[in-house]
């Protein structure tokens, strides 16, 4: 087996990222949707931190600006989501089609 | 690429843990677009942010590993999981849960695999060969310097950002305030 | 293969940095049985202790003064009906206990119970901690969700609820020690590379922190890590839903709250994760502020003296419990009904005699008495909880969130904030 | 005769398997619309749960955790007492009434006893009297005690519990000796008592009446001053004065609300007027204004069985009765001041050796009536505390 270096690394964040994408595209769960969104972050920071073993501490500094970020995506996104289904009373991103409640 | 090696440190099983880390990774990746269920699909995320959480420990970033044990899979899924729990799932279970756009998603997978397989192919020489020194014990302090440092504004800027959120999510979830 | 087994003896790191994986896995196994009888015998002093403070007797029938109770519940709670309602979500309600089990025995990994005795060292050790209790939220919310009825969710709403609100308090109370482990005081201020006195986020440095400082953070900066330890032990009540912070399973309003579908062995993981968590929790507020392992004034009643008198202290213990012991056999009624009984007590009695005299070998004396320590202290929080429990009613849901985000959690900030100023002023 | 128009009762239609059919014809008030419309709730408390008190059920409509409306769904331990009654002489019935109130079995017995009494114009002799009032009196203290525990185990605090059963145990034992029965006691007979005051009677009953006192400040220091007991009973459960008159309520609950109302004052009975004693009252009538008021009563209740036992006077215990009792023609009301409220007696005779109608005013019966108003836009939590501050004895509430 050949030895883990930073390309195995990159490969798994590759694959996690496509993953993050094809279910932003084919889901139509909003929760689903922000999930993968959160999928695609992760392999983010995954290259982030794999390359941080190259170049020193900054990728996992913003490693961890991303992972706030995804806080505060998360928490407005979540939020969106409730005042969109108190009135849509669904969850299928498809409905949202219209730019006021 | 070389193997890290440790100084006074003898990595575990290193090929195997990544191996099933990374695998379980993926495939709880899998299953949380997979899922019908949304409750189904956090439980694999969950498990997916914690097996990622020791491919971070394995490269020698516990403080990220840390914080993403907090932050994602104590914080942020929990939230996950609360907002599910509100909204009526009875009623949008029996939705459709898949959008009729495989070939699009298939294209962009494609088209993004492609993208990747190319650049790490050609790249792969740009990658230097040296290895930072992994600093293992003082990482959490070296990351605390660099963000109070280095990245002092960025720091500044995420706590507005969060502040932001805040409010934000307040306004949206809440009708009258 | 016998050099790798022994060559860790001599070490002084956790076997866990010293990667040596045979010891790491002995430790575990040690640490992880350890803490399931520690459960049991929580279990039985806890319905002791609540009886005595009710006037009652508690279990009396299994075993002299019900010392065999806990193994008799065991044994009920695994033979019973294992039911799952038809509605529930089957795979969710199944890994639920599972999660919550996970997550409290995960945290043993890095509680130091002693300078070398602890699975591992992690330099995020804290954090680890701290990030992995919380991770028990999870299984509390599946379990609710999972169980498909009223009572389960609002249980489990309540319990997510309460115990997100109570970790930031938590949070705050925890990086205020912290701080502390890198503020020598008196002038020395340390927070940059390089200068004296860097701080620490591992479970052992922070106790040789306060070694090297010579003071427990409960008293350091006065009175302001007395009120950091004081966020800390309401606030790890709150997270341990124990009273008077249960709630998600207040009997009287929702039945048991999450739990309230499950039987038998998946409720009794529940437990063991309950109980466990709150030894859990106990050890944190131990490191960071009771000293961890240390004896009482390790740096003051310092030479062979007073060494020799703090080692002898096990093993008097055991042998006071064995002591207490001998005076159950004499009191026991002496009708040859309660023969059997009373033999038990007195086989019981000898055996921590026994271990009593064990303790008082200069070998193991030496090597026990860290855990000793470790472990009294933290026996203290149980009693307290066990206290509380007697003591106070419940509180209410709004109530509860006021005291966590209301009260607690601006004294934390606030004690953050001083902590921090006197560091750099002192 | 007025004529009773029925009209505006929607009868709740049970052909549906619905759970929130009983709440049909309730006037609920509209969800807070400020987080999820559909975030309304309807859940089942009871009939079996471990803080209702025995088989009491409450539909709870919640919004979260607010309550929104209540309906209470009796007669899971209705057994029929008062149609019971008009099979049975009037001595056979004596018995029945210890079941319905059945932690507060003497009072109940007084009740009808004296109400019979009333009916046939007889009147007990004055020492069977003074042992009346020392039992019922103890009986209030027993009730008192066990819905102090219970009332402190809803809300969480465990140990009052089993305080409080502590002490409770030296009054069962007095009535143990007294009259052989411990909880439907039986204790006294139409035209007095049955059985005379046991060698040693006096002696227990002051031996009782030192030792409980410090029992009392022992509850109290356990409770009064404990914040969380506090902030869980202020303001939990409010009931103004005219709500309280309007609905009917007595006992403790309408004394915690202002009202000076104590049937032992107002139309004394038995050989209440005798004695010297206060009639506690609150002020705001929140729960703990209704625990102030109770543990007051419960020294009162001492106060009085002290005097009662110093001043009981020797003679008789039976008036003359007769063998077979024909009460002439005519209807009676009589109500006492049950440790729960005014607990009413409506005995209608025709003639002959059984009524022709018993009616009971039960005082849980009717103070449960109360529950709706006190925990509307209450959190659940208050619900439990509302139900154990009105001290409702299912028995008595579906008799």
């Amino acid at each position: 087996m050949a030895p883990i270096g930073t390309l195995h690394y990159l490969v798994v964040a590759a694959a996690l990222f496509i993953l993050g994408v094809i279910g932003v595209v084919t889901r139509r769960n909003v929760i689903i949707i922000l999930m993968s969104i959160e999928l695609i972050l992760n392999a983010v920071n995954l290259n982030l931190v794999a390359f941080s073993r190259l170049w020193g501490l900054n990728g996992q500094v913003f490693a961890i600006f991303v992972i706030t970020d995804a806080a505060a995506e998360a928490a407005v996104g979540l939020g969106i989501l409730i005042a969109f289904f108190r009135n849509k009373e669904t969850l299928n991103v498809d409905e949202v089609d219209l730019l006021k409640w | 690429m070389q193997p890290i090696a440790q100084p006074g440190m003898q990595p575990v099983a290193t090929t195997f843990f990544f191996y099933f880390l990374s695998g379980l990774t993926l495939v709880s990746g899998v299953l949380v677009i997979t899922r019908k269920n949304p409750v189904h699909s956090a439980l694999a995320l969950i498990f997916g942010l914690l097996a990622q959480a020791g491919l971070y420990l394995m490269l020698y970033a516990p403080f990220v590993a840390g914080v993403q044990i907090i932050l994602y899979a104590g914080g942020i899924m929990v939230l996950f999981l609360f907002v599910i729990m509100l909204v009526n799932l009875e009623r949008s279970r029996k939705e459709e849960q898949f959008n009729k756009q495989w070939l699009v998603g298939l294209v962009a997978a494609v088209a993004l695999g492609a993208l990747f397989v190319v650049v790490y192919v050609k790249g792969k020489n740009l990658f230097p060969n040296h290895i930072a020194q992994p600093i293992e014990n003082s990482n959490t302090q070296q990351i605390g310097v660099m963000l109070y440092g280095q990245y002092m504004f960025a720091f500044e800027i995420a706590s507005l950002l969060l502040l932001v959120a805040i409010i934000g999510a307040v306004v949206m979830a809440k009708k009258r305030i | 293969m016998l050099d790798y087994v022994t060559s860790y003896l001599s070490s002084n790191t956790t076997p866990g940095q010293a990667g040596n994986v045979f010891w790491a896995l002995v430790y575990i196994m040690v640490v992880f049985g350890g803490v399931s009888v520690a459960v049991m015998a929580m279990n039985w002093l806890e319905r002791k202790a609540l009886a005595h403070f009710q006037i009652r007797l508690g279990p009396m029938r299994v075993g002299p003064h019900g010392l065999l109770q806990p193994i008799a519940d065991a044994i009920k709670l695994m033979t019973k009906e294992d039911i799952i309602p038809a509605e529930a979500d089957k795979f969710v309600f199944w890994i639920a206990p599972l999660i919550i089990l996970c997550a409290s025995f995960a945290v043993y990994i890095v509680v130091p119970f002693g300078p070398t005795h602890a699975i591992t060292d992690l330099n995020i050790g804290i954090l680890f901690m701290l990030g992995v209790s919380s991770l028990s939220v999870l299984g509390i919310v599946m379990a609710g969700w999972a169980s498909n009825s009223h009572y389960p969710l609002i249980g489990a709403l309540r319990s997510s609820a309460q115990m997100v609100s109570y970790e930031v308090a938590m949070g705050m109370a925890v990086v205020s020690a912290i701080l502390m482990t890198s503020l020598h005081g008196l002038g020395a201020y340390g927070v940059g590379v390089g200068t004296s006195g860097t701080g620490t986020l591992s479970m052992i440095g922070i106790v040789q922190a306060q070694q090297e400082q010579h003071v427990w953070f409960l008293f350091k900066f006065f009175p302001l890590g007395f009120i950091a330890f004081g966020i800390f032990a309401i606030a790890m009540v709150a997270e341990t839903n124990r009273a008077p912070f249960d709630l998600p399973e207040a009997e009287s309003e929702l039945t048991a709250g999450f739990h309230t579908e499950y039987s038998g062995l998946r409720w009794s993981l529940f437990m063991l994760g309950e109980y466990a968590a709150m030894i859990a929790v106990s050890s944190i507020a131990v490191t960071l502020w009771l000293g961890g392992w240390f004896r009482p004034f390790p740096n003051t009643l310092t030479g062979d003296t007073w060494d020799l008198v703090f080692s002898l202290f096990p093993g008097l213990t055991f042998l006071a419990l064995a002591a207490f012991a001998f005076v159950g056999v004499a009191r026991m009624p002496k009708h040859p009904y309660f023969r059997v009984q009373t033999i038990g007590l007195a086989g019981f009695g000898a055996v921590l005699a026994l271990i009593g005299l064990l303790l008082f070998a200069p070998p193991v004396r030496d090597r026990i008495q860290d855990i000793y320590w470790f472990v009294a202290k933290v026996g203290g929080f149980m009693y307290l909880y066990i206290w509380y429990r007697a003591t106070f009613p419940r509180y209410r849901f709004d109530q509860l969130m006021r005291v966590g985000w209301k009260v607690l959690l601006p004294i934390g900030i606030g004690v953050l904030i001083l902590t921090a100023v006197l560091g750099v002023v002192l | 005769m007025t004529e009773h128009t029925l009209t505006d009762l929607k009868t709740p239609d049970r052909k549906t398997d619905d759970p929130t059919r009983f709440l049909s014809h309730l006037e609920l008030d509209q969800p807070d619309k400020t987080f999820l419309d559909s975030n309304e709730l309807v859940i089942n408390m009871g009939p079996q749960h471990p803080a209702t008190h025995g088989v009491l059920r409450v539909i709870l409509k919640l919004d979260g955790e607010k309550v929104l409306g209540t309906e209470c769904v009796i007669g899971y331990l209705h057994r029929g007492v008062e149609k019971i009654a008009e099979n049975r002489t009037y001595t056979m019935f004596n018995p029945y009434v210890d079941r319905m109130d059945y932690v507060a079995a003497v009072s109940n017995g007084l009740g009808y006893c004296e109400a019979v009494e009333k009916l046939l114009n007889i009147e007990a002799p004055p020492r069977a009297k003074y042992i009346r009032v020392i039992l019922t009196e103890l009986n209030r203290l027993a009730s008192h005690q066990l819905w102090l525990g219970t009332h402190a185990l809803d809300i969480g605090a465990m140990t009052p519990l089993f305080y409080t059963f502590r002490d409770r145990e030296e009054i069962l034992k007095i009535f143990e000796k007294y009259c052989g029965a411990r909880l439907t006691t039986h204790a006294f007979r139409i035209g007095g008592c049955q059985y005379e005051t046991y060698e040693g009677f006096e002696r227990d009953v002051i031996k009782f009446l030192d030792f409980v006192p410090p029992k009392i400040d022992e509850y109290e220091e356990l409770l009064t001053t404990n914040r969380i007991w506090l902030e869980r009973t202020k303001n939990v459960g409010v009931i103004s004065r005219a709500d309280a008159i309007a609905l009917g309520v007595t006992g403790p609950v309408l004394r915690a609300s202002g009202v000076k109302w104590d049937l032992r004052k107002a139309q004394p009975y038995a050989a209440y007027s005798d004695f010297d004693f206060e009639i506690p009252i609150g002020a705001n009538g929140d729960t703990y204004d209704r625990y102030t008021v109770r543990m007051e009563e419960m020294r009162q209740s001492l106060r009085i069985i002290r005097q009662a036992v110093e001043r009981i006077p020797e003679g008789p215990i039976m008036a003359k009765v007769p063998k077979v009792m024909k009460p002439p023609v005519g209807e009676i009301y009589h109500s006492i001041e049950a440790p729960k409220g005014e607990l009413g007696y409506f005995i209608v005779s025709d003639g002959s050796t059984q009524p022709y109608r018993v009616r009971v005013r039960p005082p849980s019966f009717v103070n449960l009536q109360a529950l709706d108003i006190m925990v509307r836009g209450a959190l659940v939590a208050d619900v439990i505390a509302v139900i154990g501050t009105l001290d409702i004895v299912l028995g008595e509430v579906d008799r």
